[in-house]
């Protein structure tokens, strides 16, 4: 297939739209404008809808009006943005409306600044709003994986009938790579819940997440819970590079895994057994996979752009059967392939070179 | 092999584009490729830099901390990364704007490219980053002159295809330096 | 008579002074200041005091005294 | 014998939930009416708001989305830019609309968004138990103003009509009272004009209805209606605001 | 001291007003209206200012303003509120506020119902605005101490300049029990860095969070860790009983403490070995001593209203020393007496009976 | 000689980091002169926006607190209530104020919270590249409307102060320019009525002012001033919208 | 001569059709429906059929005939 | 010693306030306590009912489930609970409202207080839950009668004390009934 080069968030833009994807509401914030500013030239160009919010607030409650209505929505914004939508969120989740949430995270806590950052990661996967809910969360790892999974992403959300975030980061977002873009593709899925007019219905389709009543909440929250079990046992991914034979595995996504993987390589060359072990989902975590490389006797060292929350998911995953170490850094700040490369070398197993 | 580069001046000399250009000349050739933007701390004006990465396998971080290239547009830009460029590594600068003589890194090939007044020659003061990067091709042969230029197609916007031949021009008289 | 002072490392070079001084005695100079931009200076006399320059100038470079 | 009146076809039969004299009600069947002679049930999505009409979903026989507190005009636009060609309505409360979800009204209205908003000023958040709304009179004691709402420290209430008739998107706005039947009567005209607009296609539409709430009021309803009658209209002027073209709308 | 019963939502608000607390800013939402209706009634006679905000957010944000300036200030909300505080809270936290926020949880996720929940843990705990910060979060078990916490919520706030969270429920809030009022007092820490006006000083007060320069960002994340790690190792709080003979211990917070102490007093009548670990600090949580605990050989058995979120932390802290069970109750719903009476029994050791 | 026009001392002498020839600059000037005259430099708070003049507190030497992207107003709200003696305002673009912000800056006007909000309207999002904002003139191009402003879709452009002057909170509202030195002086006078009024103790006032973005207009500096006079001036009216009593304010 | 029916499990006892009846032919009932509400019924004769009640009860309890 | 109690009814039948009189009672007897309200799922009217304890120890769960006291002042309450009243545990229930005579749980004492005529004796007839709440004082001895009506003064609102006289008139008649 040809490859064109564009940057990451104009390659998710395009991608959503091959994926069927007609709709999108977001408001401007940096580092994703390329999202919006792309969709506002191309949704029109094939009979879709770009519409500038008044805020992420209207933006995540335009969305949860059009998913409602069985559009093909999707919405994108970065870390405080992200914040804002938490209600909003929550109510997507709640009332189980198919959508794609995009965050290009930047650095925080507050205002922050531009420069990438892994820091929303418990937002996304442990849930900023209110209540029990998940997101399947997927976080690309090149440009490609923008695109492609930007398409797995609609049709998982409809397929659950749940929010679908991608989490991607500054970085991620501006820089260029080469990506094959697939074929358009319509939508075709059925929504027989959706609002659309009762059309002849005898029973009016309705949207929410009200349960005045104590034991109604519960029966939403087990249907709920029931499907994110299923989730969690089909929608898990991830890729290992050389884990089979690494004494010490590198976990890391996103923008992370990319300069633990220039590192990876030159320790390689160095004779060094170090793997790299990539979650893709970050909801559904691959907890078992890594169980299963603890149970292995390997040793862990986690890698993000951030004070330490993948590392939570990562030792409650080996629960104590493995080392698990650290090395963050902090909001603002990408860490270079040598401090990496350092970090791994004195991470490694005493004679750990092969 | 990887090879990873730097190019970096002042907002508006065009910095970001050649490194473009180098990032899909070598996609053309089959590459693997990265292109990453860097701009200062100021919001408007002031500096910028890209990195671009060029591989034979799939590029790791598209950060790049020590290039083994580098195109400097400006005094600060050749301060800041100098220091930085890898042994063996090749530098080409902007002499038009940098006149004292740099003190020479270890190891590295320093080549001065008086990038305005051969712009000017050419006939247009706007192509000195593209002899520039047509002098670092020379040298460093990471990418070959052919796919630079077929990817200027790809890259300039179509309203921008017109001076197609001018950007050649400039490439290759930047080339044409290193062959002397 | 009147004169201006013109606080030229602050100068953006915009050219408003320029364009709205009565008299058409400001211009950009051939220099460049330490921001990288051509500054304004005064090219000519006759300056009024009137304070246009100094009113329009959104960096505040210029002071008047009449 | 002729029924001239009868139970509106959009109602469903359940019974509500409001308190006893609530004009919720009223406007809820003044709603359904005006859906029914337009013939326009079966395109018809409604959006609740969280006030006490939260529940509307349940009473109306269309489709209906439940919008988080103050955000229904958002969620209305996402609805009606999946559907252009259905009728979209959201129904919301003084608190809903006029405090909270200001913004999205405003940006609903001023982007003049294709569809009709039914405001509910009854001067109080009835839902949450009384509390002071933006419409909430000077001097009106509330729980949250208990000494009576003082404009010096808390400012003044909010005119939404004469707000929003600044704006060049809407293409109707209204305000009605429900105190008496002959009021009714015209805040049943004003609603169906609002979604006759919608239906030719024309821009945003919205009726404000001055309304009661006997509960958090502490009055019997038909107190309530007087103090409509006699302290809100005063202060709230009824009137057309706007008014781009009129419609028949009649597409039955 | 008098004892005066109260409802836990209004001992809360006069424990605010005697710790010196002036300033409330909130949105009403069921079930905490009691703490604004009780503020403005109380607040105008001791010459502080009540004002209801138009939305949770500009709520949040005037506590940001009025905390900057200085005041002594509270906000209240309830689960939806709070996920729309969100932005608000990063930023206050990011700038270094301090102010106290309580949230009267209910059941989500969306608009979900009124009943209690402890499904917002992980929202205050890990943070559900972006960025790397943290509040401190405490979890009143009974009137008194919602009187106690607030009270020392404002002092901790203005000593580390961090907001504090008050994470109470549904039941906490309108349940009504003996309370005893300490005296009033007036708020007397200096604040240096407050905007108050330049009032003579040489350098502006300035209140931010933002580094645009990537390694400014880094030096606030670092400044803002390092205060963590001070909280984290001065201010954790918990409360014991029975832990020390016990085989079983059961580990709870707020509501479902006071459940589970009922059905463990029953047990202990029929001669079971049954303890109580409750953290009153669940941000920085009491990982220390649940370890000694679980290096002890404990069992544990985590019981909470949600679908598992404090079950993490404390697998966390006692990371395989020990085995942890857990007993959730969906949204909506509040574990009987029995139901946690029968879950214990079922997982006590066997022949742990006494 | 004497000095007729000086640096005014409110003003640091950091260098912006504004484009060139971007007349947030102008405006920065004017309320610091504003600040000078009215001998308040000392009690000031300033509330810095989310947009290009995000670094205002790098430029005012007064208190300044950082405010979230559209909240100014709720935060100068909790400032001025803790400091009712201070004199509080805030600076805010267009995207800021009239967007994402337009809650809560319709509620501390019409609370006639005492605070002065400078309201700077350059029909853009700067600081972000050039987005659509609400005061974007229709068929005007940005990179969020690239085929131009098409009122049929997202609506017509927002008239702040005709909007506000609605409300019964504000005690002074004005739209100027500063397209040329004679609307700069008026300008200057407006900003400085608006802080006189909160001197005296009076409500709400702001004061828009139309702005130049040559940047993201992509024009020169001149070309973009003869924008604002061809082409916003007609568009927003200049005048004053509301003056509840003139006040002289000095207390210097 | 007109009529009205009452839907009496609807009715909530509110009043407020018996304040408008411009007959004043309606009251409320001894007895309460299963909401506990005590409902409304005609006490008397003379219905016009002006619909005044129907129009202002708030739960759509009446219909009139003519 | 733990008591658990029930108070149940319609909204505005005052069960709110008998299971605050009960509380606060124990309260001023030294004992800890709590009062939990629980409303129906329609927000406005419908039943209502609220969960006293009180003990000589700290309260664990305010919830009650199975009380070993229950007043019930209408129908559905009296369904709803006296199933889960604990053996030897007392019921009230207001005979004016429920005219059939309920089926007698095991154990339990079961005591009907005709209260809207007891009340309409006194001389008003919103004072039924009074009556009610002195006949469960009067059997189950939880709290003594003068501390509940020491109580009075405390939960009712400064403007109605006018009413504490009548309160406890009716509070005595309903005591009363139990010695009999
Ligand atoms: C985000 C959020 N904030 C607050 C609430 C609580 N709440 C529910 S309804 C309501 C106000 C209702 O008042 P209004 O809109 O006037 O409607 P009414 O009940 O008077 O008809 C509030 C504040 C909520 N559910 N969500
Ligand atoms: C919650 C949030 N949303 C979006 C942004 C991104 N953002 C920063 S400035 C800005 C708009 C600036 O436009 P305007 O207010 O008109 O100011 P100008 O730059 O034009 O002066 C936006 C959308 C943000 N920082 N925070
Ligand atoms: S003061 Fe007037 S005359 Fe003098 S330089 Fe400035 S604009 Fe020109
Ligand atoms: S207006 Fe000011 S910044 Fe612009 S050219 Fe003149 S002096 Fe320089
Ligand atoms: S509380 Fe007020 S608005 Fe709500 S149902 Fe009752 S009377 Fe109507
Ligand atoms: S982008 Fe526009 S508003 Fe921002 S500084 Fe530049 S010219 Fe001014
Ligand atoms: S129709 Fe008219 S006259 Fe007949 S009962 Fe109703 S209000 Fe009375
Ligand atoms: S208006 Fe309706 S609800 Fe009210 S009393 Fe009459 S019939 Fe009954
Ligand atoms: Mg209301
Ligand atoms: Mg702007």
């Amino acid at each position: 297939m040809e490859r064109v080069m564009m940057k990451g968030n104009e390659a998710l833009a395009e991608g959503a739209i091959r994926a069927g994807c007609r709709y999108f509401f977001g408001y401007p914030i940096t580092p994703q404008n390329e999202i919006p500013e792309y969709m506002a030239r191309r949704l029109p160009e094939v009979g879709g809808v770009f519409l500038q919010a008044e805020s992420e607030v209207s933006a995540i409650n335009m969305v949860y009006g059009a998913g409602g209505a069985g559009g093909r929505v999707l919405t994108s914004s970065s870390s405080p943005g992200i914040s804002l939508k938490q209600e909003g969120i929550s109510y997507i989740a709640g009332a189980q409306v198919p959508c794609v949430i995009v965050n290009v995270a930047r650095g925080g806590p507050g205002l922050g600044g531009l420069n990438p950052s892994q820091s929303d990661y418990f937002q996304a996967t442990k849930g900023g709003g209110h209540g029990d809910y998940r997101l399947l969360v997927y976080a690309p790892g090149n440009a490609q994986e923008m695109v492609d999974l930007i398409g797995l992403a609609f049709d998982k959300a409809e397929e659950y009938r749940n929010p679908v975030m991608i989490l991607s980061d500054a970085i991620m977002g501006q820089m260029m790579e080469p990506v094959a873009l697939p074929a358009m593709r319509t939508e075709t899925t059925e929504k027989p819940w959706a609002t659309t007019g009762k059309q002849g219905r005898s029973k009016p389709n309705i949207i929410n997440s009200l349960g005045l009543v104590g034991e109604d909440l519960e029966r939403i929250n087990i249907e709920l819970q029931a499907k994110y079990a299923r989730l969690a046992a089909a929608e898990v991914r991830y890729e290992t590079d050389g884990t089979g034979e690494a004494d010490l595995i590198v976990v890391a996504y996103g923008t992370s895994s990319r300069v633990v993987r220039s590192a990876i390589n030159r320790l390689r060359q160095e004779g060094k057994k170090v793997g790299l072990f990539r979650p893709i989902t970050l909801w559904p975590f691959p907890k078992e996979a890594l169980a299963s490389l603890a149970a292995e006797g390997k040793r862990f060292l986690v890698v993000e752009m951030s004070a330490g929350q993948l590392v939570e998911d990562v030792i409650l995953a080996v629960n104590d059967r493995a080392k698990v170490s650290f090395f963050g850094k902090l909001n603002g700040t990408v860490p270079t392939v040598r401090e990496v490369y350092d970090r791994i070398l004195s991470s490694l197993p005493e004679g750990g070179e092969g | 092999m990887t090879h990873e580069m730097v190019c970096a001046g002042f907002g508006g000399q065009g910095v970001m584009l050649i490194g473009q250009l180098l990032a899909y000349g070598g996609m053309l050739e089959g590459k693997e490729v990265t292109w990453f933007p860097s701009y200062g701390p100021e919001m408007r004006g002031g500096t910028a830099n890209c990195s671009v990465v060029i591989s034979d396998q799939p590029v790791g971080s598209p950060i790049v901390a020590e290039p083994d290239g580098l195109i400097a547009m400006n005094g600060p830009s050749l301060m800041r990364f100098k220091g930085v460029v890898k042994p063996g590594g090749v530098i080409v600068y902007n002499a038009s704007l940098i006149e004292e003589l740099p003190e020479q890194p270890a190891g590295v090939r320093l080549f001065a490219v008086a990038t305005n007044e051969l712009a000017q020659e050419i006939g247009n003061d706007k192509v000195g980053n593209m002899v520039a990067l047509g002098a670092f091709l020379g040298l460093s042969k990471v990418v070959g002159l052919a796919s630079v230029e077929a990817a200027l197609e790809k890259v300039l916007p179509e309203r921008r295809h017109h001076l197609i031949p001018l950007n050649i021009s400039a490439l290759r008289r930047g080339w044409a330096l290193t062959e002397g | 008579m009147a004169r201006i002072t013109i606080d030229q490392e602050r100068c953006k070079g915009c050219e408003l002074c320029i364009t709205v001084c009565p008299k058409k005695i400001l211009g950009l100079a051939e220099e460049i200041n330490n921001q990288g931009y051509h500054f304004v200076e005064t090219k000519g006399t006759g300056c009024i005091g009137c304070a246009f320059c100094a009113l329009i100038c959104p960096d505040v470079v210029i002071e008047v005294y009449k | 014998m002729k029924k001239v009146f009868a139970y509106p076809r959009a109602l469903t039969k359940k019974r509500t939930h409001y308190c006893p004299g609530c004009t919720h009600g009223i406007i809820h069947r003044l709603v359904a009416e005006a859906i029914d002679d337009l013939g326009i049930q079966e395109r018809t999505i409604g959006i609740a708001p969280v006030g006490c009409a939260v529940l509307a979903y349940e009473y109306f026989d269309v489709d209906f989305q439940e919008a988080a507190h103050g955000r229904a005009p958002a969620v209305a636009t996402g609805i009606k830019r999946v559907h252009p060609e259905s009728i979209v309505f959201s129904y919301q409360g003084d608190g809903d609309l006029a405090s909270i979800g200001m913004a999205e009204i405003i940006h609903a209205a001023t982007r003049g968004e294709k569809i009709t908003v039914i405001f509910v000023n009854n001067t109080v958040y009835g839902m949450t138990g009384g509390q002071m709304a933006p419409t909430t009179l000077p001097g009106q004691k509330t729980t949250t103003s208990p000494y009576g709402r003082d404009t010096a420290t808390v400012g003044y209430p909010i005119r939404v009509c004469e707000l929003l008739s600044t704006l060049d998107g809407p293409s109707y706005l209204a305000r009605v009272s429900v105190h008496d039947p002959a009021h009714i009567k015209k805040a049943g005209q004003a609603i169906r004009q609002a979604f006759a607009m919608q239906v030719a296609g024309k821009g945003f539409s919205l009726v404000e209805v001055l309304s009661s709430c006997p509960t958090n009021w502490g009055m019997t309803p038909t107190q309530a209606l007087t103090q409509v009658k006699e302290k809100l209209i005063p202060y709230y002027p009824l009137g057309v605001f706007r008014m781009t073209e009129e419609v028949a709308g009649d597409d039955a």
